[in-house]
């Protein structure tokens, strides 16, 4: 826990540091039903685990309205969780069932939901930038006071589509948020390996845009960080940067043997895993016991349970509607 | 009784310039983006004094950044607007490319149905200015094998006036392409042309002796070669494809069904050209009323030259046309 | 007597590594760059191991940036080296195609023909895992497109092993798709396996009475569908091109002039699909000798969805390659 | 005449200055006269004239060696010319006779000249920028002490493709002279429509590459920092990145009604023209007198008469090598 977050902690009061408890177990404890899942061949296709990154989706997205629009990558369960996508849905999706959030169609890659503005879930690393523009466009153009969060890994900031969007935003004054999640981690590419200057604060100050990076691990941090970033991009209409320094516990995917990291490396970042951290100090300051954490995990497993006899129950949509949403009508 | 509307003398690009004034006018959503748009005025001039009437917030001029302005306009659409994104020319948009089959195309399907993207991406296309290879694609193809998406190609004033209206109306992405020979295309339009429907194909002219199947640039040539072969006493059917996705392929199983025999003109590479798909759907729709093999004109398997002669033929010619004719009628060898 | 050589027992990602050895210790000037080649080891395991054998110069690990890695490739081989460059998939290489077409697969021509770019570009392909809309594509038919370059699909263990090092001693640029479920197929390959001819398809089984032509991920099932007519007393012959540019028309027309009757198989979308080049190959090189309209077996026209039944319903199927034989058999309707 | 330039001038010599002030002129009164061809439809396509930016090229490319490379755009005469290629095979090129550079099949765009390492000659903007990057690699990898010199605008900063390569040659250390003519507009897109900052050093500093700005109006500046930073990509193998501030005096091409400026901003620069300028500074040292000009001009004009004599008796590509040069063997 980073010394200014013991104010943080003092200013949120235990309900709201509760709730960010809550966030973070909820999407711990889906996740690795998910992979156990995937053991099982429940779930199938690419399975991205956010694990260990949990307190940059909890401490962020609360601090969203509902008009707000999320666009995120293929590691979005967590996102999605928070956003208040039902677990159900998105496990059901998982399994590939109608009942899904996105009908079966796209799994885990492709979390979405109209209703609470979150736009996925894109499979191509850096393709959803250049759409939160738009979004942040539209709503710009239509004077909605509406803020568009962006989620990308370090590794995306390589990709030409981060410089355009950059540039873009910041010319036209978007109201975007750009979060990256900074995990140092792209598949098994280092940051060392993939960009000259890892200082990428720097390389967004160029241009002319404001940035700064925050401890993801510590999900007081990254609440008042963005409850102060968000509020910023809202009022003064123009894109901001921030980015998270965390670290993902599991391997790129079920299919990465992760053999690019000491498991020393690993052993030490989740020494500062934010959900015993965050557990730890709320113990200290007397807002948790084992009675009170007890009730609440056993409420996240019930959910979790829930979910998955959801997803279980769910049905298979018919091969005859192979064809249909492709187009509005079919042509 | 309805009088006759009056006809204008106008061309093609200021059709086009009329369909655009039409939209920017009527929606409010409705605005207009990509390179040289505004102070320019559009790379072929279609958006002249765009900016001064429209204003900047609504003919936006983008920096060289393809792949960001479109997947703005995927998200702008996303978000209720009804953005028209001009892409320079075909050969930019490979830049693009990847916004447009991961992002505009699959992302009602992707989502299961939820989200609906009303985008239109306008670009011009084709050779025959003499600007050499990396500028003189004819891509269309490539597009039209997308699902999800809507692929255009007006070959004609009143196409040029309306197919832009009727894009806007549709939920889906459309791209429109513009060949680059056919902006200063001259000929008479209705003071009151407007809105065209989308999926037909159409007869442009009737004929029972064989079928020349073009779209876009080719068109002209096609009916050239149509009229040379009148004065041979050749009748050929020409029919524009209009839409090259969906293909009206009804339309294309009729005219054969009538004329029996068909060539078809398309300016992309021949292998792997539209031109393909084309025979291919006559040959599994059609087959049994054939009486020759389809042809097809298309371009030489070439980086397009810049040499003018080079270029002629490496791109089809009438001559091409009247000569693929020749064959299907079996009047060679 | 030459002995017949000794067999041994592997895999398709096997043939691909040994193949992928050889050409770095056979040639200096060989090296490999991409996505993950090094440290990770490759994202289908292809080239693990190499990074600690050939080092960081030869095995170079690239930031996430398609476009600059493709187009480095280029300027590599301009440069007298002779660069492997992998595209993980062909879902990211939208965002190097503008590189491909208008840089590697044009410079030899629009310069005259000073210039040569030997560059190999590797990538996998295809859907079939449940990785869903982006990450499933099939666009080996656009690629075939583009002329200036050589595309080949190994779908046997032999040209795993060897279409590399042929690929290496081409002057142009070669695109290799590797499909993504034949990695773990296994077989037997002679241990002195090496260098395969590019340009000729091969006829994976004889028949008379059809002609099942496939490529890539398509072959292993065009050859279970053949199986399956031999148990029906009917004899297919399966074709596999393995040069989907240049196609052997040669060896096409050969199949048909023999059958008189033709599937073809391809996981491209139907609309615009490499199948549909084929199929009017077919139409102008052997109208007369077909006895039944040529069938395609492609994809559905759509993102290809993530569920696994709605997936193999996007994707061909055996069953659906038996159908289409009963229809060119004449034994439906 | 930037008070620097004065030492510079002292430094080259009278000798040296008049090979720069020759190689602008050559430069100016080809484009002048390519501008008459195609008035004449002699020359046809695009035609991209360099002329106000002379002493960019002019200044630069007389540095490299022979075994250097280089890699420019669609407006590329000026440095085909310096560069060695024969005008005869430019103009010859731009005809589209097969005596041209490319043998007819580029025109103005695509000027290549493989014995020369002249790479073009791109018609994409931003195209370049990564092929320029594989030379040097190619170079480096061959331990060749080469430099390649990649130009492009302004307008190309905003491609993907820039950041791209930036920060790959940059993670590389890839002996690349990126030099960016920046002559304010893209076509008609000012740059402050076009870029959020506008301080492009600044941009590329932030790829930990050196960056410098230079009045790429004053051939003596060009030079001297031309010499020092071209030396200096040898001598550290490290990419460098150079802004020559200049402004084209003519339309985007010939199809541009130059709608966008003001005539007065595009007078405020022709006050700033590079030929007269270094003229003027060369008759105020005694180095030049109207006679000697006169034979320059006499000699100039020579070379563009013999060039386009040599363009005019070239021939015709016979139609049947259509099909030739597509693949090394015709498949
Ligand atoms: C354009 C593109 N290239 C490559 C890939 C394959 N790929 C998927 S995730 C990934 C790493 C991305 O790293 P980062 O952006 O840091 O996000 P993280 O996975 O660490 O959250 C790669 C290379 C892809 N999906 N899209
Ligand atoms: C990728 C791409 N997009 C658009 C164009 C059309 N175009 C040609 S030149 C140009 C302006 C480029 O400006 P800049 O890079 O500043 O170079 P300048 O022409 O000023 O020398 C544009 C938009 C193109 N050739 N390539
Ligand atoms: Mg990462
Ligand atoms: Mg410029």
């Amino acid at each position: 826990m980073n010394p200014a977050s013991v104010l943080i902690a003092d200013e949120l009061g235990a309900e709201k540091v509760f709730d960010l408890l809550r966030l973070m177990l909820r999407i711990r404890r889906f996740e690795e039903k998910a992979a156990e899942l995937y053991g099982e061949t429940k779930i199938r296709g690419f399975l991205h685990l956010y694990i260990g990154e949990e307190a940059v989706a909890a401490g962020l997205i609360p601090y969203l309205r509902p008009e707000d629009a999320i666009v995120a990558t293929y590691r979005e369960h967590g996102h999605a969780l928070v956003r208040g996508i039902p677990a159900g849905a998105i496990m059901a999706e998982m399994y590939g069932k109608q009942e899904g959030c996105s009908r079966g169609h796209g799994g885990s890659m492709h979390l979405y939901d109209a209703a609470r503005r979150f736009y996925g879930g894109n499979a191509i690393v850096g393709g959803g930038q250049p759409i939160a523009l738009g979004l942040a466009l539209a709503d710009k153009m239509q004077g909605r006071p509406n803020v568009t969060v962006c989620f990308f890994g370090e590794g995306a900031v390589a990709e030409g589509e981060f410089h355009e969007s950059m540039n873009l935003a910041s010319l036209w004054s978007l109201p975007v948020l750009f979060c990256c999640e900074n995990n140092l981690y792209a598949m098994g590419t280092h940051i060392l390996r993939s960009h000259a200057q890892t200082d990428l604060c720097l390389r967004v100050r160029s241009y002319d845009m404001e940035a700064e990076s925050v401890d993801g691990m510590d999900v007081l941090a990254v609440a008042e960080a963005s409850e102060r970033l968000i509020r910023a991009v809202r009022e003064e209409g123009r894109p901001r940067f921030v980015e998270f320094r965390t670290y993902r516990f599991r391997p790129h995917s079920m299919f990465d043997p992760d053999l690019y990291r000491d498991k020393k490396e690993i052993e030490g970042w989740k020494r500062k895993d934010p959900v015993p951290a965050l557990i730890e100090e709320m113990r200290s300051r007397g807002w948790l016991d084992d009675a009170r954490l007890a009730t609440l995990e056993a409420e996240v497993a019930r959910e979790i349970a829930e979910a998955t006899a959801f997803a279980e129950a769910g049905t298979w949509e018919p091969v005859e509607n192979l064809l249909q949403d492709v187009y509005a009508h079919r042509p | 009784m309805p009088t006759a509307p009056d006809m204008r003398r106008t061309t093609y690009r200021e059709a086009l310039r009329a369909g655009l004034h039409e939209a920017l006018k009527r929606d409010p959503r409705v605005f207009l983006m990509g390179e040289d748009v505004g102070k320019y005025g559009g790379t072929y001039a279609v958006s002249r004094g765009f900016l001064e009437e429209f204003g900047p917030e609504r003919i936006r001029d983008t920096p060289l950044s393809e792949s960001a302005f479109v997947g703005a306009g995927i998200g702008a659409a996303l978000g209720g607007m009804r953005p028209i994104v001009e892409v320079m020319t075909v050969n930019f948009s490979l830049l693009a490319l990847d916004q447009i089959l991961n992002g505009a195309a699959t992302l009602r399907h992707m989502s299961g149905g939820q989200f609906t993207v009303p985008l239109v991406i306008r670009m011009a296309t084709g050779a025959g200015r003499q600007l050499a290879a990396q500028h003189s694609h004819s891509l269309e193809g490539w597009y039209a094998h997308i699902p999800g998406i809507r692929v255009l190609a007006p070959a004609t004033l009143e196409d040029a006036r309306g197919m832009l209206w009727s894009a806007l109306q549709e939920p889906d992405p459309v791209i429109i392409f513009e060949h680059a020979v056919l902006y200063n295309l001259e000929g008479e339009l209705p003071e009151d042309a407007g809105a065209v429907p989308l999926d037909r194909a159409a007869v442009r002219r009737e004929g029972k002796d064989l079928s020349l199947i073009a779209y876009g640039g080719t068109l002209p040539k096609a009916l050239q070669a149509a009229e040379r072969l009148a004065a041979e006493g050749v009748a050929a059917e020409v029919l524009d494809l209009r839409s090259l996705r969906p293909l009206d392929e009804a339309a294309i199983l009729a005219t054969v069904g009538k004329t029996h025999r068909a060539v078809i003109v398309d300016e992309g590479w021949r292998s792997g050209s539209l031109a393909a798909e084309i025979s291919a759907r006559i040959m599994e729709g059609a087959f049994y009323s054939l009486d020759a093999p389809v042809q097809r004109v298309c371009s030489e398997e070439v980086p397009i030259p810049y040499a003018r002669h080079l270029e002629e033929a490496a791109i089809p010619q009438v001559e091409d046309i009247l000569a693929a004719a020749g064959k299907v009628l079996g009047r060679d060898a």
